[in-house]
């Protein structure tokens, strides 16, 4: 059962910054979703726990044509999957916020609480990594931008010294001729995917690939940008073959952890055959883009 | 469906606990509280195999708030079980006091002012253990070296069915000359119950020596004698109330640790205790379907009449026999429906291991024993090129059918169901690749026979009354776990009656009010409690229509009946008077006193299986990624004969309710245990299908009459659960040509399956 | 341990409780106010019997703080009726058999609420009803008739006539 | 002409009805009498889910035949 602890709510983002650097042994909830069965499970128990979840300044969703998509840290899942700007601009964002566990967790949790417990297994890591996202982390000493794919440490282990919060994720505007697909393997169309893989791919003007990014999810310690994949890809016409060649690199360069539900040598071939699939979408849709 | 005869049955009736249960009123067991209840918990083993050799409970005593910890030493120490009628089977002290069997075992039970400081408690009780050897699979408990396991049972095998009729040698010896054998070896998985709400229990024990008990229960019969048993009480003294029921399925009417240890800290304490188990518990320490190895050989003509078949199974029965020795039974039995065999030859070992016990389970050893022989025909009718529709029909049983010295067949839909599936799959014309429609048929019981309880009361019973004012309580022994039994006795009872559901009130579930019935299991309620209410209802009517002859004074030739509250002659219905009338008469007829009527039922002349038996063939529509091996289900089609449906809208919730839970059972729902230890005991990796999943579900009602049921009518609760995992592997037969073997189908199997498909057309093509 | 106050609306009443942080909102609705309505079947935050509304939105209660809902409105199963009479999706559940043990109705209630507010009018897909009770799990009526009584509901087959 | 079972004596038509009641029943007393005659009830028992065909009946028929005339 969960432990005691103080219980800290600031009203504003400013206390909030001031507080978690005042208290060591504190952990930070906002939708609490994944944090409270940790906590129930007597994994977490912190002396202090600071609510963010009603600091209405870092909930929101904009867009401008320079600066990209900016998604504040206590933004929930949902508003994500209904933001209309999100579906036209960002449709793979929207349609993978649709399958992430239910609507009622989508409508409590966050994307900075998600992003936070940084579990390798999470939906949103692979595809914001994907469409090149950062994210800008802030404490009472001041903020910072980093890569998303720099912010993931190891298993449940993110970049953020104790004092930081996550501010808000940033991503670039949806370049040109650039086509985004993702799918999980699972048995339930909303469970955790045993293994995950997000593609992007890039095209300039004669269709030969300009840009390209294949991140895996559940398949290691954190979300994995395969970057052979990148330099095996970038400058050539694609096709079939590339993709198995991809789908290869995928299998082999991962490091699945084998589990109940699936062996480690199902977990690579699936990640090739979802690497191949995805790298195929993207490029079809980029083709029509 | 035939135009409805009858006023009340076959319509669509709400369900008469339906306002409790949309509007938040119904009050389940957790929900229970009384003035100064105590919260229990249960310290459960960590080994699958050890002896106790102390138990430490001072330190948990000196908790604050602790107010007691018992464990078998505060037991009378009885080895209880639900097959009363066989001492060796019953082999379970739920607080064991020499050694515990199964990982999750419960070892003391701690009763506290609030559930925290029960569970604080639980760390501070110390025992010790020596471990020993333990054993997981049946397989590998049947040699010689094996650890024992209960003392005195060699090489672990508790239970044996035997079960033969027919030359079986000879219809081999005849295949073997000019017929086809085929032989084949299947590994079923077990699948949990599940049920949304967990097992639970409170214990009243008062001054005077009576015990209440509040506890989900599919028979709280049962529970009262069982309760009785193992605490030295009688069984007057023992009033068990169900609250509402969160689902059954098999799983909850054998005695459970919610209830022994509730009411053993209870009457120490002479306080309620209530136990509540939390999910993990549930799914570690409580009984699942029994897990099954089959052994398949059948014998057919070439022209694809069967001739024989000869099957051996090993159940992995877990740590103690509860149900085991039925599931070992039914499983051989059903495994020959719904066919004719010249000669058939099935034995059944139940094994015990070091696993959580195996029991009951909707559908009940038949859902393994149609996996086995559904696919093997599907694969035997390829072997030799012959039609499957056409062979189903050619060996199904028919009306009137008895099946050697073990059931006699009346109502029997079994051809008409082939007819309208094949018709059905033909309108599917041609599918998409990887996708296709399997088929499967069987049968099953409506309720069991054999008195493995040994209880002296009649198997059903039922009490009608009727008040002033026409309302009519109607006490039954029937327990509604969700199946929708209260709703469909008041339909049996308005009808006979001739009056609405509406002016029926239904009694069940709290044995100091309810006569007994042997409750919820084996799909019996709505033939054998059903048999029973319409016999009470006939007894109260009689009673009354004496009343209306005098009261009407017509020719002594004429009939009456009553019919939606109007007494009349049946010939002119236009004559009559009004129910509610001839009620107040009747009343002041008998000096004040209610017309009460009597009905019971138990099963005579209808051999040792069941009374009656229903049957069905189901199509299931999947298609299968051979990439990656991922199931999708598209739609279910179900043919089915349960005789004269009673409660439509509960029927199709049967129905649909079965797909889901035989899905689960064919492609999500797996048990992985590593040395005794489930490893995914909670509703995150133990896959339970969703909304999301669940595919489209067609029904097709086939009209028969059963003579055995209360108008006609027969079971439609667990049957629906055996044909579906069979369907789906017949599915991926058609589309990947793919045999699997085992259960249940994951995609990882999927992949090994084709794998193999594959290497072995090489070696055909180079050999 | 110190309590802190709580205050919040559920099913139209106002409460004030003093809690210990730690208290999830499901333990205040159903063991400190008493509205047993709504349920719990698991630890990990999957069986969705324990679906509420917080301003309008379904959420699991038992996978959040008590103290993050100050100030807020909850519904339970125990609110959707008025004055004794049904709420359409109560009324659609009755007719078209969408329960059984009632274990999870609640839950379902709630969840399909929630969503056929959010329409406001919208003619949902089919795929679209299923995926509002997802997080719903039901062990006996293999969910299509829940989906056809929020379909009917959603088609305008039963009138608001509660106002 | 019918069958006794030797160790609780109760009669069936044919021999073989009375090795399936003793496999059936498989208590202390019809365990003993069959390792009485030289053989284990276990390893009969499981012999047959070894071979096909139904040896361990055929046995213990054969012995409970013999056996008639001793009761």
């Amino acid at each position: 059962m969960i432990h005691d602890f103080h219980y800290l709510k600031p009203d504003s983002l400013k206390t909030a910054l001031a507080m978690y650097a005042e208290h060591e042994d504190c952990k930070v909830i906002c939708g609490g979703q994944s944090l409270l069965i940790v906590m129930r499970q007597g994994m977490v128990a912190p002396e202090y726990l600071l609510d963010i979840k009603h600091i209405h300044e870092l909930s929101y969703i904009s867009f401008d044509n320079q600066k990209g998509l900016r998604i504040g840290a206590t933004t929930t899942h949902r508003e994500i999957e209904q933001s209309p700007l999100i579906q036209e601009k960002y449709p793979v964002l929207a349609a993978m916020e649709n399958k992430l566990a239910s609507i009622q967790t989508r409508n409590w949790g966050t994307i900075g609480g998600n992003l936070a417990h940084a579990d390798p297994a999470g939906d949103p890591a692979p595809v914001l990594i994907a469409l090149k996202a950062s994210i800008k982390v802030g404490s009472i000493k001041g903020e910072r931008v980093m890569p998303l794919d720099e912010f993931f440490v190891d298993y449940f282990e993110t970049a953020m010294e104790h004092g930081e919060l996550i501010l808000e994720v940033q991503v670039p505007p949806p370049a040109p001729k650039t086509g985004v697909a993702y799918q999980k393997f699972n048995l339930l169309d909303s469970d955790m995917g045993i293994v995950a893989v997000a593609a992007s791919v890039t095209l300039d003007r004669d269709g030969k690939c300009k840009d390209t990014r294949v991140v895996l999810g559940n398949a290691g310690p954190t979300p994995l940008r395969m970057k052979n994949i990148e330099s095996l890809l970038i400058g050539k016409k694609l096709n079939e073959k590339l993709f198995e060649e991809a789908g290869k690199i995928s299998s082999t360069e991962s490091q699945p952890v084998a589990d109940i539900h699936a062996s480690e040598e199902h977990r690579r071939h699936l990640l090739g055959v979802l690497t191949r699939r995805m790298l195929k979408q993207a490029c079809d849709i980029a083709q029509k883009g | 469906m035939s135009t409805n005869k009858y006023k009340v049955i076959n319509t669509r009736v709400h369900n008469i606990d339906g306002i409790a249960k949309v509007t938040g009123r119904a009050t389940y067991t957790f929900d229970v509280k009384l003035p100064g209840m105590l919260y229990g918990k249960i310290l459960r083993s960590p080994h699958p195999h050890a002896k106790i050799l102390k138990i430490d409970t001072s330190k948990a005593l000196e908790l604050p708030g602790v107010k007691a910890v018992v464990t078998g030493k505060d037991t009378l120490g009885i080895k209880q079980g639900i097959w009363r009628r066989y001492e060796e089977l019953c082999d379970e002290q739920i607080l064991p006091l020499e050694k515990v069997r199964y990982i999750g075992e419960p070892v003391a039970a701690v009763a506290a002012v609030t559930e925290e400081i029960a569970e604080k408690a639980l760390d501070l009780i110390d025992v010790e253990y020596e471990v020993l050897p333990a054993v997981f699979e049946p397989l590998d408990a049947i040699k010689k070296d094996a650890p024992v396991i209960h003392e005195g049972v060699e090489r672990n095998i508790n239970v044996t069915r035997h079960i033969e009729w027919g030359d079986v040698d000879d219809a081999f010896a005849e295949a073997e000359k000019d017929g086809y054998i085929r032989e084949d070896w299947f590994k079923c998985g077990g699948q949990h119950h599940a049920c949304m709400e967990t097992r639970a229990a409170v214990s009243s024990y008062t001054p005077d020596g009576k015990l209440t008990v509040w506890t989900s229960t599919q028979s709280p019969y049962y529970h009262q004698a069982l309760l009785a048993g193992v605490l030295g009480l009688r069984e007057g003294d023992v009033r068990v109330i169900a609250p509402y029921v969160g689902g059954g399925f098999g799983g909850k009417f054998e005695l459970d640790a919610a209830q022994f240890c509730s009411a053993v800290l209870s009457m120490k304490l002479c306080k309620p205790v209530k136990i509540v188990f939390t999910r993990e518990e549930d799914m570690i320490a409580s009984k699942r379907r029994t897990p099954m190895y089959y052994y398949v050989r059948t014998a057919v003509k070439k022209d694809g009449t069967f001739l024989a078949r000869e099957s051996r199974m090993f159940s992995n029965g877990g740590a103690y026999t509860g149900m085991g020795a039925t599931a070992l039974y039914l499983s051989g039995f059903f495994h020959s429906f719904p066919y004719k065999w010249r000669g058939y030859r099935y034995d059944g070992y139940r094994v015990y291991t070091n696993t959580m016990p195996s029991t009951s389970m909707r559908g009940f050893g038949a859902p393994q024993a149609v996996f086995c022989s559904e696919q093997q025909i599907e694969w035997i009718c390829k072997d030799l090129g012959l039609d499957p529709f056409e062979v189903r029909r050619k060996n199904a049983h028919t009306e009137g059918y008895e099946v050697p010295g073990q059931a006699f067949i009346q109502s029997c839909g079994m051809k008409e169901c082939i007819d309208k599936i094949e018709q059905w799959v033909k309108s599917k014309g041609k599918l998409p690749a990887n996708r296709a429609i399997g088929v499967s048929s069987c049968g099953f019981m409506s309720g069991g026979i054999f008195n493995w309880f040994d209880t002296p009361y009649s198997f059903s019973s039922a009490v009608v009354t009727i008040n002033y004012d026409g309302t009519v309580e109607l006490h039954v022994g029937c327990q509604d776990i969700g199946q929708g039994s209260n709703t469909t006795m008041a339909i049996i009872c308005a009808e006979t009656l001739g009056v609405r559901v509406e002016d029926v009130k239904v009694h069940s579930g709290d044995t100091d009010h309810c006569p007994a019935d042997l409750g919820a299991w084996g799909s019996r309620q709505t033939l054998m409690a059903g048999n029973a209410v319409k016999m009470a209802a006939e007894d109260a009517k009689r009673q009354l229509l004496e009343f209306a002859y005098a009261e009407m004074g017509m020719n002594i030739v004429y009939d009456l009946d009553i019919k939606d509250r109007w007494v009349h002659i049946v010939a002119r219905p236009e004559r009559g008077m009004p129910y509610f009338d001839l009620v107040k008469k009747a009343l002041r007829g008998k000096d004040g006193q209610r017309i009460i009527g009597r009905g019971y039922y138990t099963p005579h002349r209808k051999g040792m299986i069941s009374p009656a038996y229903s049957y069905m063939m189901q199509a299931v529509d999947a298609e299968v990624d051979p990439e990656t091996g991922k199931i999708t289900i598209h739609e279910i089609m179900t043919a089915h004969d349960c005789g004269q449906p009673i409660n439509p809208l509960g029927l199709v919730g049967q129905l649909e309710g079965a797909a889901s839970m035989a899905l689960g059972y064919g492609y999500l729902e797996d048990m992985p245990f590593e040395d005794g230890k489930l490893m995914n005991p909670n509703l995150v990796d133990y896959k339970i299908i969703r909304a999301t999943e669940m595919p489209e579900t067609g029904m097709i009602e086939i009209d028969t009459y059963e003579p055995e049921g209360p108008y006609g009518a027969k079971e439609a609760g667990e049957g629906l659960t055996n044909p579906t995992a069979a369907a789906l592997g017949n599915a991926l037969f058609h589309a990947l040509g793919i045999q699997m073997k085992e259960l249940p189908i994951t995609p990882e199997r999927v992949l090994k399956a084709l794998r193999e498909k594959d290497e072995a057309k090489k070696q055909k093509k180079n050999t | 341990m110190e309590k802190y106050l709580l205050k919040l609306t559920v099913n139209g009443q106002e409460y004030e409780v003093y809690i210990n942080p730690k208290t999830l909102l499901v333990e205040v609705i159903r063991d400190y106010l008493g509205f047993t309505g709504t349920k719990r079947g698991c630890e990990t935050v999957s069986c969705g019997a324990c679906t509420v509304t917080v301003n309008g939105k379904s959420v699991k209660s038992c996978s959040i703080l008590a103290m993050q809902v100050d100030g807020m409105e909850i519904v339970t199963s125990e609110g959707l009726e008025k004055n004794g009479k049904l709420s359409p999706i109560q009324k659609a559940f009755l007719d078209h058999g969408a329960f059984q043990c009632g274990f999870c109705t609640s839950g379902m209630l709630m969840s399909a609420t929630a969503f056929l507010d959010e329409l406001n009018g919208r003619i949902p897909k089919k795929h679209e009803i299923k995926e509002a009770i997802e997080g719903n799990l039901c062990r006996c009526t293999g969910y299509n008739s829940i989906v056809r009584a929020i379909e009917a509901v959603a088609q305008g087959e039963y009138k608001e006539e509660r106002q | 002409m019918s069958f006794k079972c030797p160790a609780c004596k109760k009669e069936w038509p044919t021999s073989l009805q009375v090795a399936r009641h003793i496999f059936g029943t498989g208590d202390k007393a019809h365990r003993a009498w069959v390792e009485s005659q030289g053989y284990s009830y276990i390893e009969l028992l499981l012999a047959q889910t070894t071979e096909p065909g139904n040896k361990s009946y055929a046995i213990l028929s054969e012995l409970v035949e013999k056996a008639q005339a001793t009761l």
